[in-house]
């Protein structure tokens, strides 16, 4: 039973400029805060984001954007965020908008050692622009591509000490697709539990995804 | 009733028990107050059962929906997450969703994520769109300056190609028909004219033409 | 809150000469024996079975084989049945062989409105043939679309009247996508539980793909 | 200890604390008796933490592996889905798969589910082979009849290309590297001259050639 906990200096070491870094959450709901603010404190900048959003501004991921961390971002809106609208229209952060459905596949596609899945979403708009269509049994399909990142930060309700993890309500929402879809997955718990403490049908990620859980 | 609750209400009775919905922001999320009961609403942040906004220990992070409102869920909720969630979107699980409207084609072509420029984002509308089994549409028959928005083609950029059933207006209610845009409904005092010369298609008026209710 | 519930002669009824029907289970295990029994009751023949196996001889999914109902499948092996065997090599049974985590991700799209997913698996060998090629990003990958069935039969361990579902253990495996990728989806459920009884966290499938549960 | 157990303890060496690993049936089998603790293994049918067969109340259906053997799940195991299963499988998550072979090629390629005109299913075995880091084929060096098994190009249905990392047979241990074969271990009283008349490639020998523990 090797253990996954790690202390907060080991995980801040971890972040280098240029890194693309996946953050679970929906609306600063279900976001990893802590790790966020160890990404901060690691000083590492010219990051790319994948994230389903931005957050508010200067609020759980908007931390990273309000500290000037972000060079690019994909993403499914970044309307709430009152700091990004104008650094994308002022070409400062380059934003890949993927329609909502599409992104969650994408990501599941990074993790789960697909090349990519067809979807009817986005045909004839501008989200099916550079995109190769293709067509199976005389219908039209969009290829969304699979997206990874090098990082994943996850924020889980509880962790066991092998990582298994489960999530709480609307918490979940990208929480277990970025966990998959990273070369090192790292999670912030708000509860650590003890082995089988909630029943192996209840494991909502599996442990084998998980690298690293933040100890506090 | 005020105009926005009147159209929500409207909206709603396209709902039938059993149905699972899903609300867009603004009048869209309105119509969950008038919704017949054994209807329960999705939202696309991972839940099937929304309930009513959350106070005092109930209010948690951990139960919002996609407009970060904090509800209660309601007894039979599910909990699933985002790829989940659109897989039940785009199988066409959800008998309808409900959003605002930029603009509307003759053809039932929808933009209402964004205006040329101006892209923050889709979020999960493009799917819904696509997926849901009824797409309704609830806006203003024109904008605050007076410009028709529903239009031979939309201007703005579009959510999808289609796509739209109903349209529920301050003034009318349209249908999206293989002969292009019926006009169901009217508000008492006005005349099909009247509703005409504030879209550019040229609308068919139904043989049933109805009341809308105030 | 509509009921799900519905006799056995009414389901037993749903069943028609010439359908596809998919069936959860995994090697005899996690099986829904007593849908199994109804379609046999119900006299339908020629039917296409979508199912990881064909299980043991005249036993679990091996009883549609054994009175003779089936005349295609799509399936990950037949080994196990000492009877699909010889009738496939006597060519009355029509046998479409699919790796295993390419007909979960097959049923998985049927189910989730995609029309197909891009793997490596199956590349250079016979599972290839006859599919797309598909280039990403400079990788190759076949394509495998999306697989659906007109009827599921499910079985889980518990369901509450609105349908949500839970599994036990390994009988899991393929029940939540079968419930996903058909025109209609009937559970056989262990034990009826009171709503929220699991809690809205446990839930594995959503009601929203059950339309019926068997009674009794 | 018997020939079969001898093989299942030799490629239980190549497994470390915290690895995952998926057994195939046969010998590879019989690995899991022999892995060094923290290992846990997986099985496609949707778990992880597979422990000893079990017995009295503790047998029953929902906890059995891809085998139909049924088992105690140990501390810290998990449940998925087949699609969820095929994920792990097919990202790299699991350290090694071991599996019985029929044929391999000098570059790696591996038949081990059909033999020409018995094609009975694949079950996850290419899926597999796809994705494990590792890929350990354990079998008998050549056929009960003599013929070799190891080959300069695979004459059954392939299960996958250029995939095998390890081949560990009575005989002999081989690597599968860039040059070809490369013979790292044989029995006490074997000359590599002796396992090379039993294959069809030429053998890279290695220098530290090493005696396999009996």
């Amino acid at each position: 039973m090797l253990g996954k906990l790690r202390a907060r200096e080991e995980i801040v070491a971890l972040f280098k400029d240029g890194q693309t870094i996946a953050i679970g959450g929906f609306a600063n709901h279900g976001t990893p805060n802590e790790l966020i603010e160890c990404v901060i404190d690691s000083g590492a900048r010219h990051l790319t984001l994948v994230s389903n959003d931005t957050g508010d501004a200067n609020l759980t991921i908007g931390r990273l954007v309000h500290e000037g961390r972000i060079d690019k971002v994909f993403c499914s809106h970044i309307g709430m965020n009152t700091e990004t609208v104008p650094l994308k229209e002022a070409g400062k952060i380059d934003v890949t908008l993927i329609p909502q459905g599409s992104f969650a596949e994408r990501l599941r596609c990074g993790g789960s050692g697909l090349g990519g899945v067809l979807t009817k979403t986005g045909l004839g708009t501008i989200a099916a622009e550079g995109k190769q269509i293709i067509e199976v049994a005389g219908e039209t399909y969009l290829l969304e591509p699979a997206l990874r990142a090098e990082i994943a930060l996850v924020r889980a309700r509880t962790a066991d000490p092998l990582g298994n993890l489960t999530y709480r309500g609307t918490s979940r929402n990208f929480n277990p697709l970025v966990a998959k879809c990273s070369d090192l997955t790292i999670v912030e718990a708000d509860m650590m539990v003890e082995l089988d403490e909630v029943g192996l049908d209840h494991i909502v990620t599996p442990g084998v995804f998980v690298d690293m859980i933040l100890a506090r | 009733m005020d105009k926005r609750n009147r159209m929500a209400k409207r909206v709603a009775e396209y709902f039938k028990p059993g149905d699972i919905i899903n609300l867009g922001i603004g009048i869209p999320s309105l119509c969950g107050n008038y919704a017949p009961k054994g209807v329960m609403l999705h939202t696309e942040n991972g839940l099937i059962g929304v309930g009513p906004a959350s106070t005092g220990l109930q209010n948690v992070e951990s139960f919002s929906n996609a407009n970060a409102m904090r509800f209660v869920p309601v007894p039979g909720s599910s909990v699933f997450d985002s790829a989940e969630s659109f897989a039940i979107v785009r199988s066409g699980r959800l008998a309808a969703t409900v959003l605002g409207g930029l603009q509307v084609s003759v053809k039932g072509d929808l933009a209402n994520w964004a205006r040329p420029g101006k892209t923050v984002g889709m979020g999960g509308a493009m799917d819904l769109v696509n997926g849901a089994r009824q797409v309704i549409v609830t806006m203003d028959l024109v904008t605050k300056t007076g410009e028709p928005k529903i239009l031979n083609e939309c201007t703005f950029p579009l959510t999808g190609k289609a796509c739209v059933s109903h349209i529920v207006t301050d003034q009318c209610v349209i249908d999206v028909v293989p002969e292009g845009l019926l006009l169901r409904e009217i508000l008492e005092g006005l005349a099909p004219e009247d509703i005409q010369k504030q879209v550019e298609p040229t609308l068919v008026v139904a043989g049933d033409l109805a009341v809308m209710a105030e």
